[in-house]
């Protein structure tokens, strides 16, 4: 059976009364934390996992997906309309989509920014959808050396190359490794850093660290900033619809944003930001009126938001072929899985075929009900926006703490819930990116077991590690991706310094 | 997501010293670790506390290189944080934490609510309290009665319902 | 809101104190075999009214002695309180020196269980049994076996064959996965010399001739399987992965017999053996004595071959 | 000629987004030259309220 068959049989359980419900319910909450800052779909993933307990796998999943497509929606009508992106991975939107607000453009804006991210998420679900049965037949034959192999490459990408200080991402990154070793040694039985408590028999909750990290950090360092900007909301005036010349001017960017976002978005630790950038750079290049751009150029709102749409779909493609996640959101995403004791990899499309094409077809789904909740309902969204700041920080951890609570309704996990929430805040405070320790965690026991298996299988012989092309190749990108930031940093050094001399601020 | 406007300062960074500290103390615990642990690396090699020491030992050269950033003033600045607003929120968890058992999570959890709208600027704890146990309330009677959620239940949960 | 406290209030009336109210611990995580059991037992005692209302509770970790631990000191003398374990627990408890076992709680009953299997990949070059113990006996290290948890019945299994084929156990190269179908992938992708799991792990993979079945752990050769059993194939290896349900300490007689009246009428049920056949799951229902004689035989064994392989001082 | 300058240029524009990016990650402001080359004027990005 092709690809195509098998969308068609997963478009059949998508179809389903309650996997309808349960996207339409993912698509609906996705939107809600796109929309309100402070809130992205890592954190809201994390919070309903406990909850998700009794239901479905299938169903649960399928929710989460449509979270993680919502949240890239809504992302941009906070950008457009109050200068404030939603997620970071619309930040770029608020750009030009704000000056556009300004000039009474909003309705075009948003409209431009919402079939953008329809085309690109329904071209980018279709690239999953083909991509994956092809990288599923070269995954099958990863042993253990090759899972190795791509686990330190995305610890060296999340951590060292796309840091702004080596230093810090590596810390971060070890830090989670550390933690990661907490609990019983899979391969041997043994406990470890267990110091006689038996909760931390089973390792540490990713659930609890990521929610401590992006909840209750987040809302420890926004309390401590105290420059709490009234948000200025620009009224959406003048015609919702766009013109002849929005579309003329809005498809090609939407195209082009797709194919940059999509790739991007499948490599490992690329994260949807660094598309959206590279979307609007192309489209200021190639735009036939450049002067307008930084005064309300819609080629700057349709491309990126194209761009971090596709890139959510790219995403997807190393988690569900590899069991690889490439950034927060798929890293809980992963976790959410393992809830339901499925390993996300080529094994998982041959043993639970229902489940996989279900969940790449309810993508399609959910982006039909994106397109249809976003252009008419904008306003209801905007509303949500007018929740006063100290509401939603309470309702945000109220809803943090229920999330660890109802997964286990310990002292000890609150504990840590708080600890982890004062580590989060020191890592704000001092530059330490988080996704690293977050990585760490989850991806530092995988490696640790792979790398102990492919050791047992050779009996102790390393160069079994690098025998095979695929895991060479793999080790070799990281170790390079590891090296050449430092060198260009260390070359650059001298440059940097005289830039700074002569900066003015 | 927010963004600090620094310019970089070139001078010690004490705290950047206790980061460097802390780093190494981890390390230090995870050899302790390490080192009570049966070896049993079998045909691999690489038992159980292998992969632990190599943590450790990256714990510590970057434990080093921090102390030598903060020697030569590398580190960032930080944004100015205003103390009281953190600890309020601190506060709050940790009152959760120490009446969930006791009070039930409707309370417990409303003193979170109030103590972090208070960090927010909502300063009336008479009549933020109340509204936080209301809310938790209602939140809690859907999770744990219709989502079957594993919520401790309270004297103000025994009240509406006896049998939870 | 107002009708929420009236359904309460009348759910409370009506509970006829005669009937259990069981909460059932699942020391699991939703969606494995101990949860699958708790939630089965669920759905017959609710749906036959054998009890009014189950609650099932998930508290996971360390092969489940976490739950124990919790179970054993939080409902001394509760009879409805229950917990679902199995034969992994009997291992766990060793590995993990856990300072509650079995015998701080009221075992019950033996409900389902599974044999073990062993397979290997369709491309390999060893064809049954006697095969593979030769080539276990020339270089112990050169046969991988790929398996549950360490100290699970997979590993165990694996400590019992070499053991019995005159191999020292201390020298199997076993290589532990999270479970069956994470060490499938390594089975199917050539990357070890054998499997060893739950039968039913790889009866798809067998049927599609992906894999050779070379023996399971049955007494006797099972209905619709093609293999033989490890005793015939000159190993005296019989191992299942049994799964029980166990009450809280401190019962008094009359108690135990209650609850050990409600689980016997739950598993003559029709509807309890419809759902074991529909999850594929065989009724290897003992209790009483039988089953206390059968757990401490298995308990010795378990440890026993826990010393030799090295997991347990 | 034409090819290796637009391939130079798109990768230089990569190593600017990359930049930026990571800057945004750990809360600092991107530098003014790594906007720049991605056409992004540092007072409009400043504008951006990024909380």
């Amino acid at each position: 059976m092709g690809a195509f068959d098998f969308l068609l049989q997963g478009l059949a359980t998508a179809a389903e009364p309650m996997m309808l419900l349960y996207a339409l319910i993912g698509v609906t909450l996705g939107t809600a934390v796109g929309v309100l800052p402070g809130i992205g779909p890592a954190l809201t993933v994390a919070l309903l996992l406990p909850v998700t307990y009794r239901l479905d796998a299938a169903g649960s999943l399928i929710m989460f997906a449509g979270i993680y497509y919502g949240g890239m929606y809504g992302g941009s009508t906070t950008s457009i309309l109050l200068n404030t992106p939603g997620e970071s991975a619309s930040i770029i939107t608020a750009l030009e989509g704000n000056k556009m607000a300004r000039k009474g453009r909003g309705g075009p804006a948003l409209a431009t920014a919402a079939i953008g991210s329809f085309i690109a998420g329904l071209i980018a679900t279709l690239l999953l959808a083909f991509l994956a049965p092809w990288i599923v037949k070269v995954a099958l034959v990863f042993g253990p050396r090759e899972y190795f192999a791509l686990m330190v490459l995305a610890f060296v990408t999340v951590s060292a190359a796309f840091g702004d200080s080596a230093l810090r991402g590596l810390t971060s990154l070890f830090l989670g490794l550390a933690l990661a070793c907490v609990g019983i040694d899979q391969l041997t039985g043994q406990a470890r850093l267990e110091f006689g408590v038996p909760v931390l028999l089973d390792g540490i909750e990713v659930t609890t660290m990521a929610v401590a990290m992006f909840a209750v950090g987040e809302a420890l360092f926004i309390a401590g900033q105290r420059i709490h900007i009234d948000d200025e909301l620009t009224a959406v005036k003048g015609s919702i619809w766009m013109s002849a010349s929005d579309w003329a001017r809005s498809w090609k960017p939407w195209l082009r944003g797709t194919f940059i976002g999509f790739p991007i978005g499948a490599m490992p630790a690329g994260g949807a930001e660094i598309g959206t950038f590279l979307s609007y750079a192309t489209e200021k290049k190639l735009s036939k009126h450049p002067e307008e751009f930084g005064h309300g150029a819609i080629e700057g709102v349709a491309g990126p938001e194209a761009a971090n749409n596709a890139s959510a779909a790219g995403t997807l493609v190393p988690l569900l072929t590899l069991g690889l996640p490439t950034s927060a959101t798929a890293a809980i995403m992963l976790a959410g899985f393992q809830q339901f004791g499925l390993q996300p990899g080529p094994l998982l499309f041959a043993t639970n075929p229902t489940l996989v094409w279900g969940l790449i077809a309810s993508l399609l789904i959910a982006n039909f009900m994106l397109l249809v909740l976003n252009l008419p309902l904008i306003g209801l969204w905007v509303k949500l926006l007018t929740v006063p700041k100290p509401w939603l920080y309470a309702g945000i951890l109220l809803f943090a703490t229920l999330g660890t609570i109802g997964a286990n309704p310990s002292t000890f996990e609150l504990g840590m819930l708080l600890g982890f929430g004062v580590l989060g805040y020191g890592m704000r405070l001092f530059g330490y990116p988080i996704a690293p320790i977050v990585v760490g965690l989850i991806l530092g026991p995988m490696a640790e077991q792979h790398l102990r298996r492919a050791l047992s299988i050779s009996q102790g012989d390393w160069g079994y590690l690098v025998q095979s092309p695929i895991a060479a190749v793999l080790l070799g990108i990281a170790a390079l991706a590891l090296i050449v930031p430092l060198i260009l940093r260390a070359r650059g050094k001298g440059e940097m310094l005289s830039q700074l001399a002569g900066d003015e601020d | 997501m927010s963004v600090t406007r620094f310019d970089p300062p070139r001078r010690r960074d004490p705290a950047a010293l206790i980061i460097a500290a802390g780093l190494a103390v981890v390390a230090g615990v995870m050899l302790w670790d390490s080192a009570r642990l049966a070896d049993l690396g079998g045909y691999s090699g690489v038992g159980p506390a292998s992969v632990p020491r190599v943590v450790a030992f990256g714990l510590l050269g970057l434990s080093v290189w921090t102390a030598i950033e903060a020697l030569r003033g590398d580190f960032p600045q930080r944004p100015r944080q205003a103390p009281a607003p953190v600890l309020w929120i601190v506060a709050g968890l940790s009152a959760q934490m120490m009446l969930l058992h006791v009070a039930g999570f409707s309370i417990a959890t409303g003193i979170l609510f109030a103590f972090t709208a208070r960090a927010f600027g909502k300063t009336n704890l008479a009549m933020t309290i109340p509204l936080g146990i209301g809310f938790a309330f209602v939140v809690w009677t859907i999770f744990s009665q219709l989502l079957m959620l594993n919520l401790p239940a309270g004297p103000l949960e025994h009240l509406i319902f006896p049998g939870a | 809101m107002k009708q929420f406290v009236l359904a309460g209030l009348f759910a409370g009336a009506v509970a006829l104190p005669a009937m259990a109210d069981y909460t059932i611990i699942a020391p699991a995580n939703p969606g494995g075999g101990w949860d699958q059991t708790a939630r089965t037992m669920q759905t017959v005692m609710q749906e036959d009214g054998i009890s009014p209302s189950v609650q099932v509770q998930n508290v996971p970790g360390a092969g489940g002695t976490i739950g124990l631990a919790q179970f054993a000191s939080q409902n001394s003398g509760n009879d409805q309180a229950l917990i679902v374990g199995g034969f992994v627990m009997v291992g766990a408890i060793l590995t993990n020196n856990s300072p509650v076992s079995l015998k701080d709680v009221t075992p019950i009953a033996r409900l389902t269980g599974e044999y073990e299997a062993v397979v290997v990949p369709a491309a390999s070059p060893i064809q049954d049994m006697k095969g593979l113990i030769e080539a276990l006996k020339v270089d112990p290290g050169a046969v991988s076996w790929a398996g549950g948890s360490a100290g699970g019945t997979d590993h165990i299994a694996v400590g019992l064959i070499a053991k019995a084929a005159g191999v020292d156990p201390t020298k199997i190269n076993y290589i532990a996965y999270s479970g069956g179908g994470e060490a499938l992938a390594a089975i199917l992708g050539n990357q070890v010399t054998a499997g060893v799991s739950s039968l039913g792990e790889f009866d798809a993979q067998v049927k599609a001739g992906t894999l050779r079945l070379l023996a399971v752990s049955a007494p006797e050769r099972i209905a619709g399987v093609e293999a033989p059993t490890l005793k015939e194939s000159g190993l005296d290896v019989e191992l299942q992965n049994w799964r029980m349900v166990a009450a809280a300490p401190g019962l008094n007689d009359e108690q135990k017999a209650k609850v050990a009246a409600d689980i016997e009428k739950m598993v003559k049920s029709e509807n309890w053996q419809k759902q074991l056949a529909d999850k594929g799951w065989s009724d290897t229902y003992l209790a009483g004595a039988d089953f206390e004689a059968q757990l401490a035989k298995d308990e010795a064994a378990t440890a026993t071959v826990l010393k030799d392989i090295g997991l347990v001082k | 000629m034409t090819i290796i300058r637009y391939i130079r240029s798109a990768l230089r524009m990569f190593g600017a987004a990359v930049s930026v990016v990571s800057d945004l990650r750990v809360n600092h402001l991107p530098s003014e030259r790594e906007l720049n080359r991605l056409g992004i004027k540092k007072a409009d990005f400043q504008a951006i309220h990024l909380n």
